[in-house]
């Protein structure tokens, strides 16, 4: 039905239930956040007109097949023009498949794993790539503290910590010299007790800890670090960069570092905005999960309006809007300026943040590929 | 008129098996319903323990009580009602003498207790011998003593008894059947089922005679011993 | 050496966890004869009781403007948190499983899964999808013995689960109550012959295993602050293990089974790569039970009736 | 008691009766062509009465997905269902039964398995019909069917053998692995294992042995749960499949050599229609023969009591084996389905979750039943499809279902029943 | 020559001796009765004999062959059924079904006859199917046959039992107190029923009963087991006789 394109649908595929509901609601509320500001200035100008954009949420229950059945759905049923999502790679990975199959942009703004988007032109990403922020964070250790021996706690089943932890491990033993890891620790998701590794790290002489986890992973680890007298510096990953790694760590996590996509205190223009507005309606400080959904979501307004107009043939501007996407230069998103490459992955800017003895994250040191 | 049931029915998954029995028993009788195998025997001592419900409009009836307003465990330990279940039941994971034990759950009298408990020891002294043994590694038989012993521990102003001859050596049988009558000398009024109907008559004074859900015959022992009808249906001729 | 008691107090931490819910999973399960699988979210249910409680009492208390110590305002949470926790457990008594009683026990324990994912998400639906940290009743002290720490928290939990295990023993062992439930297991319908209410027993069970999963939820919180409506799930299941492991109606093997289990996770984590500690923890565990067909405890055949 | 008292319960059993004479004698060849003609007129109508009635589009799921979505088109799309597919079902499958029940009685002189082909494709004709308009449905309809093998199997070892089997998702883990690599190893170029040892254009036929090294894979693992089986059961067994289901995760998680915890992607789309109905097809009349046969009811005897069956000469080693073998082979073959349509596999996704689920399925649809599995599979799968706009209710509103369910019919749905292929494909009357 | 020969066996519970020394020869097509008091060991020695437990010492040989060690199934193939005192029946399943799946060492097809219905595997379904049915109008339950065992009055359950033991076509039958439970009217039913049994199957019968009339009517020899051990041996009259066994068994005043 060509005639009743009159209206943007663009697709959210969302984790709202299953084991990561955080990450779906943050994905949800950044996208309707979005599109309340669309509505605001009455639909989203392509070329000439106006149009009314509408918002296709589904739920991929964090399954596999349910985001591939979700990804089917809106691109032959709803008609979508473009989708958001998923946002981990167990769901990105097959999900894209389906979208490079039906030639529809999909922008996963939080799925670090290669295979999403590699070989597949519909498919691009929001976020970098494990292979940069190892290194930046190795970097920076080295050059910040002159360690050499280091420790590394990561969840073995989870794609973004194990990715991130192998690639730290190879930078830092570039800088180190082999052998310098001198622990290399794992456990599997929804662990709670870390005491074994935590206890294996101490023993091992690590100068300091790197944990590429998750907020909730990282007030457990630091805590029971400390009951366990491990008294060096425990570093993190942009996945540490939410309001409730304070809220649950508390002054544990006080004066530690990690690198992320911006820093929460101190932001300034477009994405102290994102998070005043995000805060003020939603009653928390928007995660990086938010702030990677806002930027992807606006990407694609952005390809979409780059289009000059669109014909109402759905698999032509589909097309379209895939090709401006892969035009797109030095994007000026909250959370970095991006210009993607031949793959569909962005290049873009990390910071280092500091925890303050107040709990805010404080922009420390920018570092930039 | 200790215990008085009229019109009992009760069905099992939309199938009668009980269809309005009626019948009495005063305190201190020993009575005994005969019947053929299906005959609904045991259904109504289950219906006078509350362990199946009855249907609508059934009357039962024990010292002044209504048995309908009672659960279960009520009947036992309130009204002293004690039921030897048909196929033994006893709880094979604890011993001989937790299964006596547990029997007196309800019951405050510890002296009270204490005698029953070696009154049924006296009666069975195998069970004495094989106290801690699992109740389910006992013989057959030893395991009928213990479903009797046990029921004689919950209370005994009236034991309804089903089969309780069943896998027991003839010998074991008589003196069982002896501690019973002395029991009921002792005031427990008797109500026993058995398809051993010769040897129940023997034993009873009464006997109801249920065929397909109903009461067919009744009348004292001897007159049911000699009945015709009776010799010819239930004493093997 | 230092690196090896550590280890050992890590595992007794962990273990006493596993101990813990396992007993309450013991209790209801070897009772009834039933998989719980409501247990574990009954668990996570009663941590967040816990935290309300908890929050609850600071609130009260700051208002009033008294100063209770510490440990006064956490015995007052616990004790407070275990008794509405085992009314849910009464609750989810009277819902899931009453009714299934004469069914066969898988259905019960299919019933049980689904009340535990209603528990799971009607939290995440009530209480929204960030976590929550469990408020600090009593300070965290830590004490170190050359390089080895603990802290007081550690200590008291390991205490409370040893002390819970010992007293449950006892209860089921050697009171009536406990005979009542153990017969209940073999054979419900004749239980009431005995003079017993099984709708007195059976919420009971219940009610006893609901509140030491929510004492264990309200530890567990102290030691882990951080709550998730999923965080009963794995914990569940491992307990799960363990109760079973320990021997089917044996609350001592379970709590050692539970110890035994936390043992197993963090020694295969010391002394093999930690990549590998599932992999190499249920093998042990396939093997003990394959070699132990019936656990620590069980009986095997002998309680099954005669032949 | 009064006459009204007696009347009430009696006029629904009189409508129902009506109306079950009035179908009686309508056979399956009759009711296929009603289902085809049905999804034929949708095939070429569709749109038009879709875009005639308000509808944006053909519904895909019989509209059940407006429900909750757009309430308002709602009773739009009933009427499209009444219209397309409930008018021509119920005339032409009553107008046909005639001719149809001579066709059936025709067919029932030859052997059995003509008139079950013929049958399974008027059924698959019909099925690729339906999912020709929609691409989204032909995946549910796909996803369904991997679903209803799965149950299927598991009821083999749950519901038929009695024990309760926690291992399926690692079963179906180690026939998804497998399958995948085969197909990977051979006929695709990727960046785990490189260029294919053989032209990716033959791949689709050496599928079903990609499928079968699959189901053996499985089958090989579930030797690890059916040896301790011997002499332990119950929860004992329960506690050995878990440690199994957690030991396969763990395992695939260290092996880099097939991705690790990242998981295995690329599989070629190989799990289209025709194969994934085959598949089930062949799940089902297979695993349906086995339990009808004498050899199958030996699982029923030891689930019901082991030393009777030892007594009466069932050797229960080897049901034991059997069971387990053989449910895992089918888990297996359903996890190289599923591998081949979503098309990347992680570890993480074989967990608990997917447990919870399929035992699900199996005791809603039915224990020791064929037919309880099929319908299980499908109504839990269907349900959690269109519950989807409820998000976070889904999960309270499903549960409440089931477990409503299981208060009623303690077995399940549809518990204790297989099915006689002769009587289905048979003429009535 | 004797088709079953039971040497010196002895059987320790823990520290309880339940059977010791027991000798026991049938020969083929003899009906033979095994009594004693409660807990005197009977149902153990069938026990041992059918594999279910492994005696501690003793030989037991079949037509010479020796069944130590043997797997319960195999000897149940090898020729010897049984019933069971507490009737063990499979309670989700018919009545035919008991009688079809006591074939199983019979049939023929394996596995891949079961799964893709073969030629074979349909006709010896039809076969066993026919034996059923010839076995449960032998036992008068075939109106019972498609019903669930459970609903079953007491007495029908333990002929479906005993069908299910014949179908295993045994050389040997062991009943286990197979009136218990039931009218004097059926026991005499069952008298008949075993007669004709024995006389139509040419099987050799061992039965364990306390009801006096029934193994005094059908056996040719009974053996009288005390505390494990056998006091006396010998034709029904012998042992109605025998001073011991009414000492011990029988008690002076005959019940029933
Ligand atoms: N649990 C049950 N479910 C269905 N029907 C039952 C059940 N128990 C008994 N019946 C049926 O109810 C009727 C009466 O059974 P009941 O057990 O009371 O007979 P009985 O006289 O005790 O026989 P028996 O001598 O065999 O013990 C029988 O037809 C029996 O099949
Ligand atoms: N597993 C066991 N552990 C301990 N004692 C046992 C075990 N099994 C059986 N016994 C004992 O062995 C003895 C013999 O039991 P058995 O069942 O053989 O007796 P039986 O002669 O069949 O008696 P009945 O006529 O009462 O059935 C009994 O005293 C019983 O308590
Ligand atoms: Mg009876
Ligand atoms: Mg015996």
């Amino acid at each position: 039905g060509e005639k009743r394109q009159a209206t943007i649908k663009i697709g959210i595929n969302a984790p709202i239930t299953g084991d990561i509901p955080k990450v779906g609601e943050g994905t949800k509320y950044a996208a309707q956040m979005w599109l309340e500001g669309i509505q605001a200035a009455g639909g989203l100008q392509v070329g000439d007109k106006k149009y009314p954009v509408e918002l296709v949420i589904e739920d991929n229950e964090a399954k596999a097949e349910s985001a591939v059945k979700a990804n089917t759905k809106m691109i032959t049923e709803d008609g979508v023009l473009a989708i958001i999502g998923p946002q981990a790679s167990k769901q990105a990975i097959p999900a894209g498949g389906v979208a490079n199959d039906y030639q529809t942009l999909m922008i996963s703004p939080w799925s670090t794993n290669p295979d999403t988007t590699k070989n597949r032109p519909y498919v691009f990403r929001g976020c970098f790539l494990d292979p940069f922020q190892g290194p930046v964070v190795a970097k920076f250790i080295k050059g910040e503290f002159g360690f050499s021996k280091a420790a590394v706690l990561y969840d073995v089943a989870s794609d973004y910590p194990k990715g991130l932890a192998e690639f730290f491990k190879k930078a830092w033993e570039e800088i180190n010299g082999p052998g310098s890891v001198v622990a290399y620790e794992s456990f599997t998701t929804k662990d709670t007790d870390f005491s074994a590794q935590l206890t294996k790290i101490k023993d091992s002489g690590a100068e300091f800890l790197f944990t590429p986890q998750y907020y909730n992973e990282v007030a457990l680890i630091v805590k029971q670090a400390h009951e366990l007298g491990f008294t060096q510096p425990i570093v993190g990953s942009d996945s540490w960069g939410s309001a409730e790694t304070v809220k649950l760590c508390g002054p544990d996590c006080y004066g530690l570092f990690f690198s992320t996509h911006y820093a929460a205190a101190g932001a300034q223009g477009a994405t102290k905005e994102f998070i005043d507005r995000y805060q003020k309606k939603y009653g928390y400080v928007p995660d990086d999960v938010a702030a990677l959904t806002w930027d992807s979501i606006r990407l694609v307004a952005q390809a979409i309006e780059k289009t000059g107009g669109l014909t109402g043939d759905l698999k032509k501007d589909r097309q379209a809007v895939r090709d401006q996407m892969a035009k797109i230069k030095d994007f000026a998103g909250i959370t970095g300026n991006m210009t993607f490459t031949e793959e569909g992955d962005p290049i873009k800017c990390a910071v280092i943040v500091r925890i303050s003895d107040k709990g805010e994250f404080e922009f420390y040191k920018q570092v930039c590929p | 008129m200790q215990l008085r049931v009229e019109n009992l029915h009760v069905s099992y998954d939309q199938i009668r098996a009980l269809h309005g029995v009626s019948f009495s028993i005063d305190a201190g009788e020993i009575v005994c319903i005969i019947g053929a195998n299906g005959a609904g025997k045991s259904t109504t001592l289950r219906a006078i323990s509350r362990l199946v419900p009855a249907d609508k409009g059934a009357g039962l009836r024990f010292e002044g009580h209504d048995l309908l307003a009672f659960a279960p465990d009520k009947v036992v330990s309130v009204l002293g009602i004690s039921h030897v279940p048909e196929g033994r039941r006893l709880f094979g994971n604890l011993s001989v003498l937790e299964n006596l034990q547990l029997a007196t759950f309800a019951r405050r009298d510890p002296q009270g207790i204490k005698r029953d408990m070696e009154r049924v020891f006296s009666i069975f002294p195998r069970l004495l011998e094989r106290r801690t043994q699992y109740a389910a590694t006992l013989s057959g038989g030893e395991q009928q003593m213990l479903a009797v012993g046990r029921a004689y521990m919950t209370g005994h102003r009236m034991m309804l008894l089903d089969e309780p001859s069943m896998g027991l050596a003839p010998l074991m049988m008589l003196s069982m059947f002896e501690a019973l009558k002395e029991i009921n000398r002792d005031g427990t009024t008797i109500l026993l089922v058995e398809q051993n109907a010769r040897l129940a008559l023997k034993f009873a004074q009464r006997g109801y005679v249920i065929e397909n859900g109903r009461i067919v015959l009744e009348g004292s022992s001897e007159a049911l011993l000699n009945d015709p009808e009776v010799k010819k249906a239930y004493l093997g001729g | 050496m230092a690196f090896f008691m550590q280890n050992v107090i890590n595992a007794l931490q962990w273990g006493s966890f596993y101990a813990l819910i396992a007993l309450g999973y013991s209790m209801v399960y070897s009772i009834l004869m039933l998989f719980n699988f409501t247990h574990g979210d009954i668990f996570m249910t009663g941590a967040y009781i816990g935290l309300g409680v908890a929050t609850a009492l600071l609130a009260l208390v700051a208002a009033l403007g008294w100063s209770l110590p510490g440990w006064l305002l956490l015995v007052a949470t616990i004790i407070i948190s275990m008794f509405i926790t085992s009314l849910l457990g009464v609750l989810v008594e009277r819902v899931g499983y009453r009714p299934l009683r004469s069914a066969p026990r898988a259905s019960a324990a299919i019933t049980g899964l689904m009340i535990g994912i209603i528990l799971e998400y009607g939290n995440l639906a009530l209480l929204g999808t960030q976590r929550l940290s469990f408020p600090e009743l009593i300070q965290t002290t830590t004490y170190s013995v050359g390089s080895v720490y603990f802290t007081n928290k550690k200590i008291f939990i390991v205490v409370v689960a040893l002390l819970l295990m010992v007293g449950l023993h006892q209860f089921i062992q050697k009171s009536r109550w406990g005979m009542a439930m153990r017969a209940m297991s073999y054979d419900f319908p004749i239980v009431p012959l005995m003079g017993v209410s099984l709708n007195l027993i059976a919420p009971l069970t219940f009610a006893i295993g609901s509140a030491l999963a929510a004492a264990g939820g309200i530890l567990y919180g102290m030691a882990y602050p951080v709550l998730d409506p999923f965080m009963g799930i794995l914990l569940g299941w491992k307990s799960f293990v363990a109760a079973i492991l320990g021997g089917r109606g044996s609350i001592l093997g379970a709590a050692l089974a539970g110890f035994l289990l936390g043992f197993i996770e963090i020694f295969t984590t010391m002394v093999f790569p930690s990549t590998f500690r599932d992999l190499i923890a249920y093998s042990i565990i396939l093997l003990i039970l394959t070699f132990r067909p019936y656990g620590f405890f069980g009986q095997a055949h002998s309680t099954q009736l005669r032949l | 008691m009064g006459g009204s008292d007696l009347n009430q319960p009696m006029l629904k059993p009189v409508l129902i009766k009506r109306l079950r004479d009035f179908f009686a004698p309508v056979p399956a060849l009759a009711w296929l062509a009603g289902i085809l003609c049905a999804v034929l007129i949708e095939y070429q109508w569709g749109d038009a009465l879709a875009v005639a009635l308000y509808l944006p589009k053909v519904p895909p799921l019989f509209g059940a997905t407006l429900v909750l979505k757009q309430p308002l088109l709602f009773p739009w799309a009933m009427l499209f269902v009444c219209l397309v597919y409930g008018v021509p079902i119920v005339l032409i499958g009553r107008l046909t039964a005639g001719p149809a029940n001579r066709a059936a009685a025709a067919l029932g002189r030859m052997p059995v398995w003509v008139s079950v082909l013929l049958h399974l494709l008027l059924l698959y004709i019909a099925l690729h019909i339906w999912t020709e308009t929609s691409d989204y449905r032909l995946q549910v309809a796909k996803l369904i069917m991997i679903a209803v093998m799965l149950t299927l199997s598991l009821n083999v070892i749950n519901g038929y053998m009695g024990e309760f089997s926690c291992s399926h998702p690692g079963f179906m883990a180690l026939g998804a692995y497998m399958a995948s690599v085969f197909s990977l190893l051979l006929f695709k170029a990727d960046r785990v294992f490189g260029a294919p040892v053989l032209p990716e254009a033959w791949g689709p036929y050496f599928f079903p042995l990609a499928l079968a090294a699959g189901g053996m894979a499985a089958a090989l693992g579930a030797l690890v749960v059916a040896i301790p089986s011997f002499r332990t059961r119950g929860d004992y067994l329960a506690i050995i499949s878990l440690a199994f289901m957690f030991i396969v995760k763990s395992a695939i998680e260290n092996i880099d050599a097939i991705g690790g915890p990242r998981g295995l992607g690329g599989q070629p789309h190989w799990s289209t229609l025709p194969a994934v109905f085959a598949g089930m097809s062949l799940c089902i009349w297979i695993i349906n023969n086995f339990v009808r046969s004498t050899l199958g009811k030996a699982l029923n005897a030891v689930r019901d009591n082991e030393t009777a069956a030892e007594a009466m000469t069932v050797n229960t080693r080897r049901t034991k084996m059997v069971a387990f073998l053989f449910g895992a082979f089918w888990a297996g073959v359903a996890g190289g389905f599923y591998a081949h349509e979503v098309r990347h596999v992680t570890p993480g996704g074989f967990g608990i979750q997917n447990l919870a689920e399929v035992l699900a399925m199996v005791y809603f649809g039915g224990l020791n039943s064929v037919v309880g599995s099929i319908v299980g599979a499908v109504s839990i799968s269907f349900l959690s499809e269109i519950l989807k706009p409820l998000l976070l209710y889904k999960w309270i509103v499903i549960p409440l279902i089931l477990i409503l369910v299981m208060i009623f019919r303690p077995t399940g749905l549809i518990a204790f029943r297989d099915f006689d292929p002769r009587r289905i494909v048979g003429p009535r009357r | 020559m004797s088709l079953l020969q039971v040497e010196d066996m002895t059987h320790f519970f823990g520290g309880l001796r339940a059977v010791s020394g027991y000798r026991l020869s049938i020969a083929a097509g003899e009906i033979r009765g095994l009594i004693g008091p409660n807990g005197a060991g009977k149902t153990t020695i069938f026990n041992l004999i059918t594999g279910i437990h492994t005696p501690t010492k003793g030989s037991i040989r079949l037509e010479n062959r020796s069944l130590i060690g043997l797997r319960p199934h195999q000897i149940a193939a090898r020729g010897l059924g049984r019933t069971f005192q507490n009737m063990l029946l499979w309670r989700h399943m018919t009545v035919l079904e008991h009688v079809k799946l006591a074939h199983y060492a019979q049939l023929k097809y394996g596995l891949a006859g079961a799964f893709f219905g073969t030629r074979l595997c349909r006709a010896e379904e039809e076969r066993v199917e026919e034996n059923a049915h010839r076995l449960l109008e032998t036992f008068d339950v075939a109106r019972f046959a498609h019903q669930n065992v459970t609903q079953l009055p007491y007495g029908v359950q333990r002929r479906v039992e005993m069908a299910r033991a014949m179908a295993t076509r045994p050389k040997i039958l062991f009943l286990d107190e197979p009136t218990a439970g039931m009218t004097p009217e059926e026991l005499v039913q069952m008298i008949g029923i075993i007669r004709q049994i024995h006389s139509e199957f040419k099987v050799a019968i061992l039965l364990i009963e306390h009801r006096l009339k029934f193994v005094m009517e059908l056996c040719q020899r009974i053996q009288t087991l005390v505390f494990g051990e056998v006091i006396a041996e010998g034709t029904p009259e012998e042992i109605k006789n025998n001073p011991q066994v009414i000492e011990a068994y029988l008690g002076k005043e005959e019940v029933a």
